[in-house]
């Protein structure tokens, strides 16, 4: 077998030295009765590199490519263009085939790439630190409501109806078990966010609010009230962002007053890939930095006084703290962070700024465009690059008759939230770089005939 | 037996006393100094080139922002800052990784392609299904393999972890009781579990109490028996266990767990020492996840993304997560989430991800199976074991081995510091052990065996690598007894000494400061403490 | 005016005495040493699974095979000796690669993708017509850039390098002649010149004579003109010269030439430095090569493959070579090659490579210009400029710059070793840069200056970049001049110190030899001498 | 724009060090007039990544992909599964961007690769020696020609009907102006090769035979005695082999007295790319080294004793030999050497072997299925992994009918010789291990069709 470079002879050399008579030996401990004799039933024997490349492909070749379509679809993961240097330079074995850096004197490169990833993750949320990732937007969203509750002690949680309702159910999954309350509600088709009503809802037994930040409908709303409103109750405001380009434009969360800035990373290196693996970004306040869940990156001198970086504060983590740990998260997404690092730095601030730019200005234009549809109504008073549009029909079927169209027209709220009436004529519009004048023509025409 | 370099070629002269030639680069040829992003890129140098376009602010409702604070740098510096740093990390691809437990073995470069396919890299979570048959059917495929390897009834693919696939597990634990009114409070774990055994426990609302180990570092059945009661939900064994033994036990603690009413969470993290030769489901096991960034290889990339799912009893199927992929009779695949889970799925715990699981270690996992077959892996626990018991037998007359006297290990072999010279440790071995040119084994952990060793080697090595990765640890450890002050300096050549973790932790410089005008340098963060 | 490291940052503390420790293997932490494939592999492994299939050997004419002697590796090993052999180059993705006359510039990764796109990669040179129609395209629309960057009249795309390009200007140009029925025997070539231009003349039948050097490192025109005759089928000049000069009689020298009924080849190596600057076309140059691998970026793979087309004049192009993609008003692209050469080309020297030149490369190339644009190429030609004009005078106070009195230098800054200290030469000062982190220059070369350094800095270094490589020069060069014996050493962190090229050259031993059984080693080869 | 570091300020900054007031100050040795003012006319302006990539992938979906359809094209390009690991081993930065090891310390990488490619080629070809690569395998071929000229001081060629046209053109147009002569012909559709008539070719004259081993036709013939006839006349005899896969099924040319071995490297690595870059294999006699062309990589030891290599033998390449080298190559073809190296280490002898037999089981098979259609005659006796059909009607327009059917069906010897009519009825097919069954039923239908 390619990847096994024991010989039968090496086997027969090393039995020797073991003094074992055969393989089988060693496996003694494993009960005689329960120990398989042949290859296990049911599947396939090895096969060459060339044909589980063709198996692969035709699996492959059954999926629709985003790329080949006028695509639109959001709702939490974006297509942007990924420089061909980023995924060059995370294949490199030094960084593919590494180990998490406990070894620091001979994982410097994955230890400085895990510090500057902290510090662009920081700026970009207008926070003072952030951790080493997370396994995407939607745990980590959790942790920070549980993280919220330990710097509070407190276990209500007031959510917006603008946060992604999978992130939503994520946490409702969490909360059934860890006995934390959550006030969620479904959102509306109104022009803005329910930032006022939230206000309300706060409480001195809330540990803190949750809003998305542009929320699902891709409406964006002002959080430094909310901040005040929430402090003054003494809870925390947690932030969450599942469009980080959009930060390119808009105020970061952390300079409007959010304590904890949680969001997605996919957008930035990583690509669409059906969901995962995708990269968390979780950041927040110095002061709470030893309630922070996940890997923290610092830096440190050698024995020399030179300047190196090693994974800290780890008597937060659970191999240190065990059941006592902020979270039990052990592997996280390296390998993302570092694509979202790399194609990070090859934007800069200037460049983020113009990609922004270029997705608000396309998706403006796209809005205008289609909202001139009959029957169709801009949900949207504010949006970056993503808006919802009500139809003259139910929204989903839509979807179904543009693809027939080889249109892939956006998201439905049918599909997010099945069974909720009011929200069945929305539909999630994203508009990103990727998306030709060509596409745009084309995705007009098709909903032109859906909304029908 | 061994040399340390069995091949029969050796360096044609031994390494001389090089007086260190200090450079003004601080470079040393080819091992090169890498600043910080922040000390050389600018605001507003990019690598990338957007067409400018000036968009009209109406619609951003008054939240624009300034510049954004983010150094940039020109493609060619960017491709040169990051290869640089990668050189400064050691990894799979340059030699030996026996770092136990963490099943360190060759990442093929096929699976890599396979995953970036258009059809799977480039495929949106949330597409009509009619548009992603092959992705559900990659989904379902990988299941099987997971299902018939197991011999398990049901598996959840959410999982993004092992510690996620734990949090799953336990999930499914919690439900099945909560679904008979049974509210159990306690999870018993072995003082030598994984630390994300206890701190998922606790994550999911457990007290979690401990299990001694037995001398020969098998669970102490007795004591377990013992501690069963109502108040049990479930015991977490890992077996193969952390000190690289089967628990031949396992039947036995799963039927009398079960006789409590309780449940048998299985860690299989270490499954690659077992697969293709023993199916879990024949211990009595009712959930155990399958870390497939281990035993199915797919690439650790410094720390992750990995992928955890979790194989279940027929007990605890009905509780699995949502959203999972179906297969129907006529060959089409559909996705089961909220919507159709009230008919088809009515007792799943819920979501704990926001979409699918990691599709991108899928289509790699299964790349790996398809390529190695039934025969294939069975061969890979085979080879494994193999080269484990080859280091411990290689070994155990220099260091050492607590267990070596109860027979074979399984996947790895575990050594402890018993012996060496007053003030030499097995941190000083470790660093030794780096600049010949090896990535140190597991130290310290489990925690079981004082100054652990634990050496995983897995079965993508050699023969003559581990020959001579055996001759330099035997060479390193006679030091370590004779106390020979020069493993005190390792690493020398490494890109750093021996770095101060107590600093890094007293004060802690988690971002980069940009420096006060005096370039006082980074400032510390006060960072609570 | 510059620092070692003009970000700011510097290693935290000075480099200390290391008391080299010797290790076991020869390994030195992440610089790890190799042992020849023939070491460790063997006759009876592979890493690549082939379902072995039972053949008849009827059909293979009783000349069937034994064991091929060619030692296999599985996949990790193979990954592994190419990955540790690859940490022991320096490459442009490292650092500064400052070859004068060989363009190292940064290689973007976005060329390699186009590169691999199916469509190019995967396509048989003898497809029909109709089905490689994009592939024609690209070999046209290169051409296009070509002859608009150049002003040149026609573009012969077969040649494989630039050397080849050399032979197939020279092989147009005497076709010309000889279609006029004027057997002339000599070319012209200045002393400065490349190597590969006496050369290739030689090999096309022609006899070499040398043009001298004026002392500003430019073409002596009056020699020149002396020296033009009936016999002088052409002159060969390499503009911006090898001195990193423009010639800016060029036009005078194409004139006289022409005059002389002769005509002039280019030796466009260093067309980096005027590309969308001035157009060769306009310099009366009947012939250049140019290097795809230079001025285009196309990676340079530790030697090739390389690409170099040619432009021609109008004179020249009825003779150029066979295949080419010929452009249809219908917008359809045709091959001609000998089958309708008869009609479309008749005066074709031939065909001069199997099949259309460098396809990868093509793709590579096209995908550069693409992206820079006829804005960006002028910009690229000026930064080079620029880059190495800043070296020459951040320079010129301690090296000696024998030309840079004459004027500003165009792509490369020349320097000569007058000054050091008795027995420091040029060889020394490059060897210490490689501890520095740094590629040398070009050593010895031009041979028209003494213990020639030609520092060509391509425009894809940062100022920064060149302010740290200067600095650490000058630090250097103050060694050579002061006479430190340290620089003898050099280099001493280098995966090997100075190798024994005389030892290589007087018992060649160029290709593996199993020890005999006493363990001899490489035994050397006769091979002749 | 990206590739560019200087910003404007750098610029100036430079400026003002070098003492010039504006760049275009340090180009005037360029005659005024000469220069262009603005960017060149007639080009456009810079593009961004994204807009690059999908101009260049447009162009490439205008041609069929070989891998997506029933491929069977040969006559010296072939398609062969290259493993995955092999394309990412030589795009490490450190392989794929040095240059030619010049400064040896720093460039032991490729050094050992070249100096273990020099082996593998030898032992390959059965010979002493091989050099570092040439271009291709048609100009190494008339390297050949010229060494052999060197070596026994003679100017005549005999060269086989069976060597590939496209080579005989390339030693045609050298020889046109070294003043060789060549003695070429037309290859018969007969069973065996013309290597009786070309011993008898041979005089007092003759430099060399050139031969090709399998031949152009897919034809097999016993070197030995060719080589015997050869060296009774003093002549060298030179093989070419344009199949290198052949060779772990076939006694090499080297064993069977060849002196001087030649070919094409494609096969092993590199993959098709519609005809370049492709390496030339070179390998000789030891006693003929300093006549050889290109680089040679030798052993040698560093200041410490160290075994370590380098470019060695110099004396006979054009940076020192200047008009007197034995040739004027100076880049090979040195990343296409690497992946023939890494492509040939994963197979090893016995794989190379395996895949050997596996290409000749099927290329047996396809054969005597095809020559079962009414009216195609199977013309070899012998052949590797590609043979000759002579079909009932001209083959040229046939292969263009299989393209119809979505079928790329083999080489028209009518596009390899045109205008010959005794060879228009000729096709030559080559069958590699990537030909599923369904791939050959394609064939076999499209050319029953075809052929009718
Ligand atoms: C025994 C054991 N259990 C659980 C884990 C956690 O798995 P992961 O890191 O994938 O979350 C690990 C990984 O280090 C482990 O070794
Ligand atoms: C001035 C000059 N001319 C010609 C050549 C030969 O080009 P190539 O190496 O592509 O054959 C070179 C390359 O080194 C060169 O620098």
């Amino acid at each position: 077998m390619r990847y096994l470079p024991l010989s039968e002879a090496d086997r027969c050399d090393m039995l020797q030295v073991i003094g074992a008579s055969s393989v089988d030996e060693l496996f003694r401990d494993v009960p005689e009765e329960l120990r398989l004799k042949g290859p296990i039933d049911g599947l396939p024997m090895r096969a060459s590199e060339q044909s589980v490349e063709r198996h692969m492909s035709a699996l492959s070749r059954k999926n629709m490519v985003a790329g080949d379509v006028p695509f639109f679809l959001g709702c939490g993961a974006y297509k942007h263009h990924i420089p061909a240097s980023v995924d060059h330079l995370i294949q490199r074995g030094e960084f593919l085939t590494a180990y998490t850096p406990y070894q620091p004197e001979i994982a410097q490169g994955t230890l400085q790439v895990l510090f500057e990833f902290q510090t662009q993750v920081a700026r970009l949320y207008g926070c003072e630190v952030a951790n080493a990732s997370m396994y995407d937007g939607s745990t980590a969203c959790w942790e920070a409501i549980g993280m919220a509750g330990r710097v509070t002690r407190r276990k209500k949680a007031v959510i917006s109806s603008g946060l992604h309702p999978h992130y939503v159910s994520v946490c409702k999954t969490m909360a059934k078990f860890t006995g934390d309350t959550l006030e969620t509600a479904e959102p509306r088709l109104e022009a803005a966010t329910d930032f006022d009503s939230l206000a309300a809802a706060i409480d001195s037994d809330t540990s803190c609010v949750v809003v998305q930040f542009p929320d699902i409908l891709g409406r964006i709303g002002d959080l430094s009230p909310l901040a005040e409103a929430a402090h003054a109750k003494g809870a925390l405001l947690v932030a969450v962002v599942t469009e980080p380009v959009a930060l390119g434009l808009l105020k970061p969360p952390g300079e409007m007053g959010a304590d904890i800035v949680v969001g997605e990373g996919q957008s930035i290196g990583v690509g669409l890939q059906f969901g995962g693996p995708y990269v968390g970004l979780f950041a927040t306040r110095e002061k709470f930095v030893r309630q922070m869940p996940g890997r923290l990156a610092g830096e440190t001198v050698d024995a020399e006084g030179k300047r190196g970086f090693v994974l800290t504060l780890s008597t937060r983590e659970q191999h240190i703290r065990r059941e006592k740990a902020t979270s039990n998260i052990c592997t996280n997404s390296g390998l993302c962070a570092l694509a979202f690092s790399v194609h990070m730095t090859l934007l800069g601030g200037a460049g983020l700024t113009a990609l922004a730019r270029l997705n608000h200005a396309r998706a403006t234009a796209v809005a205008k465009r289609l909202s001139a549809i009959p029957g169709v109504r801009l949900v949207n008073d504010s949006f970056f690059n993503e808006f919802t549009l009500e139809l003259p029909v139910e929204a989903r079927p839509a979807v179904h008759a543009m693809v027939e169209k080889g249109v892939l027209g956006g998201v439905s709220l049918g599909r997010l939230y099945p069974g909720v009436k009011a929200l069945e004529k929305g539909l999630v519009i994203a508009v990103t770089e990727t998306a030709s004048d060509a596409d745009i023509d084309a995705l007009e025409s098709a909903l032109t005939e859906a909304a029908k | 037996m061994t040399s340390p370099n069995p091949t029969g070629w050796r360096p044609a002269a031994p390494e001389p006393e090089i007086a260190s030639a200090a450079t003004t680069t601080g470079n040393r040829a080819l091992m090169l100094e890498e600043p910080l992003l922040f000390e050389i890129g600018r605001t507003d140098r990019t690598g990338i080139d957007i067409d400018h376009v000036d968009c009209d602010p109406a619609r951003l409702a008054g939240l624009e922002r300034g510049t954004v604070d983010l150094p940039g740098l020109s493609e060619p510096e960017t491709v040169r800052h990051y290869t640089r740093l990668s050189r400064q990390n050691y990894a799979i691809d340059l030699g030996l990784f026996p770092l136990g437990s963490c099943t360190m073995k060759h990442n093929p470069r096929l699976n890599e392609k396979v995953a970036r396919l258009p059809g799977f890299a480039d495929v949106h979570p949330l597409q009509p299904q009619e548009t992603v048959q092959g992705a559900l059917q990659v989904i379902n495929e990988l299941a099987f393999w997971l299902l018939d390897l197991t011999g398990m009834y049901g598996v959840g693919m959410s999982p993004k972890a092992g510690a996620h696939g734990e949090l799953c597990g336990l999930l499914c634990i919690r439900a099945a009781l909560e679904a008979r009114g049974d509210a159990r409070e306690v999870v018993l774990v072995p003082e030598s579990a994984h630390g994300t055994n206890p701190a998922t426990a606790a994550f999911c609302g457990y007290r979690v109490e401990n299990i001694p180990a037995t001398k020969e570092g098998r669970v102490d059945l007795d004591a377990l028996k013992g501690r069963l009661g109502p108040d049990v939900a479930a015991v977490m064994i890992t077996n193969p266990n952390t000190c690289g033994l089967f628990e031949p036990e396992m039947k036995a603690i799963s039927d009398a767990v079960h006789a409590a009413g309780g449940f048998v969470y299985c860690d299989g993290a270490n499954f690659n020492a077992i697969v293709g030769k023993v199916r879990p489901g024949d211990l009595g096991i009712d959930a155990m996840h399958i870390n497939l960034h281990k035993t199915f290889s797919t690439p650790h990339g410094g720390g992750g993304p990995g992928s955890g799912p979790v194989v279940v009893s027929e007990a605890l199927a009905p509780f699995g997560p949502i959203p999972y992929a179906a297969r129907y009779v006529d060959g089409t695949y559909k996705l089961v989430e909220e919507e159709s889970a009230g008919e088809e799925h009515p007792q799943t715990f819920g979501r704990m991800t926001a979409f699918h699981g990691q599709m991108g270690m899928f289509t790699r996992a299964l790349a790996y199976m398809l390529s190695h077959g039934a025969d294939g892996l069975k061969q890979v626990a085979e080879d494994a074991v193999l080269n484990a018991n080859y280091i411990l037998r290689s070994l155990e007359d220099v260091l050492d081995a607590p267990f070596a006297f109860s027979g074979p290990c399984m996947h790895e072999a575990i050594f402890s510091d018993k012996g060496f010279a007053a003030g030499f440790s097995t941190l000083d071995v470790a660093k030794a052990l780096i600049d010949e040119g090896f990535h140190p084994m597991t130290m310290y952990f489990p925690l079981v065996v004082h100054g652990a060793m634990l050496i995983e080697p897995t079965e993508t090595e050699s023969k003559a690598g581990l020959d001579q990765f055996i001759a330099a640890l035997r060479g390193i450890v006679e030091k370590a007894k004779a106390g020979d002050p020069d493993l005190k300096a390792a690493p020398v050549h490494a890109p750093r000494r021996r770095l101060d973790e107590t600093l890094a932790a007293r004060k802690p410089v988690l971002a980069y400061q940009t420096p006060a005008p005096d370039g006082a340098g980074a400032a510390p963060l006060a960072g609570g403490g």
